[in-house]
């Protein structure tokens, strides 16, 4: 697939090792591709403006900003941007208040491939995606 | 022994204590961590090396079935080192503030005890100084374990109600009561809630009669200055 | 916990102190697992993505490789949560004692930093009640902690001093110092050090001068009821 159609993916995440992790599966897809990533809220609102991402991977607990905050942030200035929350926290809590920040998709850190892709395609196209372990829990 | 080296021991002998109720909480954890996902951990390790065993001799289906095995084995223990993660601290607290977290744990309350439970909020949650936060979650947390311990209830009910200068934290129950008079003798838990509050410069009201429920009010004042001492992350 | 609140009452403010410290503690320990070993199981659990991708299309090398990569994390992760284990509780004190832990401690500290640490004892450790072994772990390694952080030393030393009825605990650098005087601002760290060496009925004497390097001396009264009052397991 030609670089222009494939999706293109921001990861945020203050751990190296995983965004590592996250990049190498999403590498795995041919119709996807990493094109940044950085470990804080401030370096996400400067790359969402640089890059134009067609999504975003948003950790929620990063240093200084967190993750709903970075995701107002980024929704300030780039109000059209499509962020799925990445999160180690199952309670829905975290689901209601991170959606209400404007991201459109929650996934569980613990995803397996078919949720991370099926999540990315779904904000691509405009939708939401919930990791279903949560969705349950609604 | 003179009196003076008697309580001088006395008081050493209490900052031991102190010590060592600290010491407790940590060695509890530490052992919780151990006998679970270290546990886990070390198990799945194994795992792996039957995966690699499978590979070299077995079918595909075999290492397929293994590698599924690992992961539900690797969801688990992260489920059990939420579970630590949570009883330690809920970190909603601090990322999301006091009430989502209170919901939360109430409607678990009500899903996994015979009882009716609720939780009502009044006004809206200021950027509580996180430990504060914690503080209210601890007393909430406190009066509902007495709850399901000793009332009996049906019903339960939270209150937060936020004002300009001051919040309130009901915890009340429609259970058997008990005469406060005569309290003295065990616990520490409403002991606990009365140091806590104190530390918040609060005041607790305990009205309770036998057969009659049990109706906890906390008031704590709201110091503006308080509220921006610290806020989460 | 509670029963300690029940003792403490004389000393209140001790007991406001122990609750926010533990709270703080918690929290700390909280954070740690969820930015450690959490996210690096979410991370092993990506990665058996990853082989069972290899496995339908890439070389038997590829899936040895990766099945590699992945115990290496797993260790790895299991070696974050025994540190997280020792740090909670290093188990060592109750098994060996205070001078065995200790000494294995500032080996491990010389072998992972650039610079020469000793640890010298006179006298023979006595049976210590366990909550004291502890805190003097803790005072040791609040001190080292702070030399490694702050000091840029080249030179670093534990002594631990066991007399008939006190025992002393001195940690001493040759780094830059600082003025003590000066010192409010930020960590709690020194402050820690200061309340449990009050519980323990001690004195602490903190000498630096900028330049000149950093000398803790701690002097804890032994007593013999003390020892009765809690021993270990
Ligand atoms: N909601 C309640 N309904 C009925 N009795 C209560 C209620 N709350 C407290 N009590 C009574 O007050 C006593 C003291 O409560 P407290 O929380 O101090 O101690 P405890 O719950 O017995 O022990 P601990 O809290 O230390 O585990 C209880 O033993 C119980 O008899
Ligand atoms: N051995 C030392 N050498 C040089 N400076 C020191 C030493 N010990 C302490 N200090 C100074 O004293 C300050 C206070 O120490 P303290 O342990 O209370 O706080 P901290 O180490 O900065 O933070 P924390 O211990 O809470 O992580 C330090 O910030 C540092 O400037
Ligand atoms: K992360
Ligand atoms: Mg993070
Ligand atoms: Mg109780
Ligand atoms: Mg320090």
């Amino acid at each position: 697939m030609s670089s222009e159609n494939k999706i293109r993916i921001l990861i945020i995440d203050d751990h190296t090792m995983f965004r590592e992790g996250v990049k190498r599966v999403i590498d795995m897809e041919e119709d996807f591709e990493v094109v940044g990533q950085a470990g804080d809220g401030e370096a996400a609102v400067q790359l969402v403006q640089e890059l134009e991402p067609d999504v975003i991977l948003m950790d929620i607990n990063l240093p200084g900003m967190n993750g709903v905050e970075a995701t107002e942030a980024v929704l300030r200035y780039s109000p059209d941007s499509k962020i799925i929350i990445l999160s180690i926290h199952d309670d829905e809590s975290y689901v209601f208040r991170t959606l209400q920040s404007g991201a459109k998709g929650y996934l569980l850190k613990e995803m397996d491939i078919e949720a991370l892709s099926e999540a990315i395609r779904a904000v691509h196209e405009g939708g939401a995606y919930i990791h279903p372990k949560v969705t349950g829990k609604l | 022994m003179s009196k003076i080296i008697e309580e001088a021991k006395a008081s050493q002998a209490l900052g031991l204590k102190v010590i060592q109720a600290q010491e407790e909480e940590r060695k509890r954890v530490a052992r919780e961590i151990h006998d679970g996902p270290a546990q886990s951990l070390a198990n799945v390790l194994l795992q792996t090396e039957i995966i690699d065993r499978a590979y070299q001799q077995g079918t595909a289906e075999q290492v397929k079935q293994e590698i599924a095995t690992l992961k539900r084995n690797l969801r688990e223990t992260l489920g059990d080192i939420r579970r630590i993660i949570f009883d330690l601290r809920p970190m909603a607290l601090d990322d999301l503030g006091l009430v989502p977290t209170l919901h939360k744990y109430v409607e678990k309350i009500e899903e996994s005890h015979s009882l009716k439970a609720e939780f009502h909020v009044y006004g809206k949650e200021p950027q509580l100084p996180s430990a504060m936060a914690v503080a209210l979650f601890r007393l909430a947390q406190e009066g509902i374990t007495n709850v399901l311990k000793h009332a009996r209830a049906s019903h339960l009910l939270i209150r937060l109600e936020f004002h300009p200068s001051t919040l309130f934290l009901v915890v009340q129950d429609n259970g058997r009561g008990f005469d406060p008079d005569q309290e003295h003798k065990e616990g520490f838990g409403l002991l606990g809630m009365k140091e806590r509050v104190k530390l918040l410069e609060g005041e607790l009201q305990l009205s309770s009669k036998v057969g009659r429920g049990t109706k906890i009010v906390i008031k704590i004042p709201i110091k503006e200055k308080a509220s921006d001492a610290n806020h989460p992350n």
